[in-house]
């Protein structure tokens, strides 16, 4: 991080205050009326984000199968402009939606991010992640209980000419 | 472009020709040519990295006495460090050709 | 204490469109610092948005997700001047937490 | 023999590139002529880039690529320099030991001046890059100076690039030999070959701008620095404009100088002018 000449307020205390805040409601216990629908458990899916292979990460998420939708829209870069910040997003026509997730093949771990959609949250979400390499993403959404997916490669390299 | 390939092709070139394997006094000789090579070319302000790295690789396997691999580490870091000198002088006037008029 | 997270949500009619920036190295634990050592990994895990009392976004994230994390997503059913708690804990059980209005 | 045939490996594929420059070439009287300079340079990519508009250039890479430039687009949604920002409006307002702040140092309390950067001293009869001013003003008032290519000096600079955010660039050359002859050292800089890559800042930004090297866009050299400081992704950190010159002097392999040597501040000096009248963009984010 920041050299440490000519203390830095805000990074400083973030980084030594993180620790002291108390976080209101910390844990996994669903409070106020969590909407019977069945949305992946609560619990953060630890092993899922584990896994090495897709195929594994989606089953140990979800335990189901599942079927690529043209009703799932994901947008990807073409060219990666940066391995590390790849801008990601997908949005869905799909009705009761209660998860989306995006997986990575190439990466170390294939699981990168999932979300929990509760009731009157709109399905769609952007976020920006790290690829290791050209990979295949895959976006994966959880409507009405079945797993719909889209897929999208996009080409990852470093930059610059040498060095 | 590859670090590997101008290495291995001027490695070809610059195969120094004495038969017996060289010895502490041949590779003191070769890095001394290379370490005024280089110094003149840190002094045009136009130092290149390989030519620092090359040396400093001679330096380590002098070190490690393998002396055959010292010499010709040494021998092209000289010609590393004497490529950037002609590149310094020859651009003293060849960079107006490029300029936008 | 200038916080971790900086967000941005603004309502219009019903829905609420929120983005959230959010200052955090995001290490991954597979990459080695200058002097050759492993630099441990060190993520956000769990990332949650209230209103009303309600979840409206939760993200469980890995070690795939960029440094200096940025999400959008939009939900229904809060208007201006709501309140929008945001919080996140990682790895190293870190957290940070803040409200933000409704624009 | 050997020092040629490593001279010739390494500028081979750079010789070919410079042969595409075909348009005849009228040497100069060695009369030093700025204006003309910067007219010809701002023509060289109005012409070449004729459906690039001329306040787009700014933007590097993302003035001549469409799929990066939604890629920048979203990430300028909530770019990341956003903390960097934060960071040096705060450390901008924070007074020194002594009780004065950098607004004692600068014209108009360092507020929406940055378009001026780099000027030429003439009592020091040199170039003094924003950078420089900086420093020099944290020795003034008792505090130790930042790092040229760090996190503090990056989120000052991007601070008072950002309060001049849009006005045009208005480097100005003052009647004195001396200004000409850093502004002639910054253009040699610029046109000179360098590295076992041999290659110079016009081989990349002059002629093959818009091209990709792996996974970037180059950028035209047209307004390369009014996006500084910039958030470069590959650094996924703040960078200022002396730590772009160093990373790009060792991409060509070249040994760099050290942070505001006089050849950085005079070919700064020589990009700014010459992006007269384009609009500042800092803190830019990239790749």
């Amino acid at each position: 991080m920041t050299t440490t000449t000519g203390p830095h307020p805000t990074r400083r205390l973030i980084l030594q205050g993180a620790a002291g805040v108390a976080l209101l409601g910390l844990g996994n216990l669903p409070f106020g009326a969590a909407p019977a629908r069945a949305a992946a458990n609560d619990k953060y899916p630890e092993e899922a984000f584990k896994l090495k292979n897709e195929a594994d990460a989606i089953k140990a998420l979800y335990g189901k199968t599942v079927e690529p939708s043209d009703k799932v829209k994901l947008d990807a870069p073409e060219i990666a402009e940066n391995g590390g910040v790849v801008p990601i997003s997908v949005t869905t026509t799909l009705d009761k939606v209660t998860s989306i997730s995006f997986f990575v093949a190439e990466n170390p771990n294939a699981l990168a991010a999932s979300y929990r959609i509760p009731d009157g949250t709109l399905p769609a979400v952007a976020n920006r992640l790290k690829m290791a390499k050209t990979t295949n993403v895959t976006a994966i959404v959880e409507a009405d209980g079945k797993l719909y997916s889209a897929t999208k490669e996009v080409k990852v390299t470093v930059g610059g000419c040498g060095g | 472009m590859k670090r590997s390939l101008p290495l291995a092709m001027l490695l070809a070139l610059s195969l120094a020709p004495a038969a017996r394997a060289a010895n502490e006094a041949d590779y003191k000789a070769a890095y001394a040519a290379a370490e005024a090579a280089s110094k003149e070319a840190a002094g045009m302000r136009n130092q290149w990295t390989v030519t620092v790295s090359t040396l400093a690789a001679a330096k380590k396997a002098a070190d490690g006495g393998d002396f055959d691999r010292a010499v010709a580490a040494a021998q092209e870091a000289e010609a590393l460090a004497k490529a950037s000198i002609f590149q310094a002088t020859s651009e003293k006037d060849a960079w107006k050709a490029m300029e936008i008029r | 204490m200038a916080s971790s997270i900086r967000v941005r949500s603004t309502s219009n009619g019903d829905i609420t469109e929120v983005q959230a920036l959010i200052q955090h190295p995001m290490d991954t634990g597979l990459v080695k610092d200058s002097k050759g050592e492993v630099i441990p990994a060190h993520f956000i895990q769990q990332l949650k948005f209230e209103c009303n009392g309600k979840d409206v976004f939760v993200a469980d994230w890995g070690t795939a997700v960029s440094k200096d994390p940025y999400v959008k997503f939009s939900f229904k059913g809060a208007k201006k001047g709501d309140d929008l708690k945001i919080s996140w804990t990682d790895n190293k059980g870190g957290s940070d937490t803040t409200t933000a209005k409704i624009a | 023999m050997k020092a040629r045939s490593a001279l010739l490996l390494g500028s081979l594929s750079a010789t070919l590139v410079a042969f595409a420059l075909t348009s005849p070439r009228v040497i100069a009287a060695d009369k030093v002529d700025p204006v003309a300079d910067a007219k010809a340079f701002q023509n060289f990519y109005f012409q070449k880039f004729p459906d690039v508009k001329h306040e787009d250039f700014v933007n590097g890479p993302y003035s001549m690529n469409e799929d990066m430039k939604r890629q920048w687009q979203e990430k300028e949604e909530f770019p990341p320099y956003e903390f960097a920002l934060d960071a040096g409006k705060e450390m901008f307002a924070t007074p020194f030991k002594n009780g004065k702040t950098y607004a004692d140092c600068f014209p108009n309390g360092g507020i929406g001046i940055r378009q001026n950067y780099p000027y030429f001293d003439t009592k020091e009869g040199k170039v003094v890059t924003l950078e420089l001013a900086l420093n020099r003003c944290r020795e003034a008032n008792g505090e130790a100076p930042y790092s040229y290519v760090k996190d503090e000096m990056a989120s000052l600079t991007a601070y008072m690039a950002f309060t001049s955010r849009g006005k045009p660039m208005d480097i100005k050359i003052p009647d004195d030999p001396r200004a000409l002859a850093a502004f002639e050292n910054g253009k040699r800089y610029f046109y000179t070959r360098r590295g076992q890559m041999n290659f110079s800042c016009a081989s990349c930004h002059v002629q093959s701008p818009g091209e990709r090297i792996r996974a970037e866009i180059l950028a035209p050299a047209l307004g390369i620095l009014n996006a500084m400081p910039i958030y470069r992704s590959e650094w996924s950190g703040m960078g200022t404009t002396s730590r772009r010159f160093v990373t790009c002097n060792s991409q060509t392999r070249a040994v760099p100088l050290e942070p505001q040597a006089d050849e950085y501040r005079d070919v700064e000096y020589f990009l700014s002018y010459v992006a007269n009248g384009l609009p500042i963009s800092g803190p830019g984010a990239r790749p």
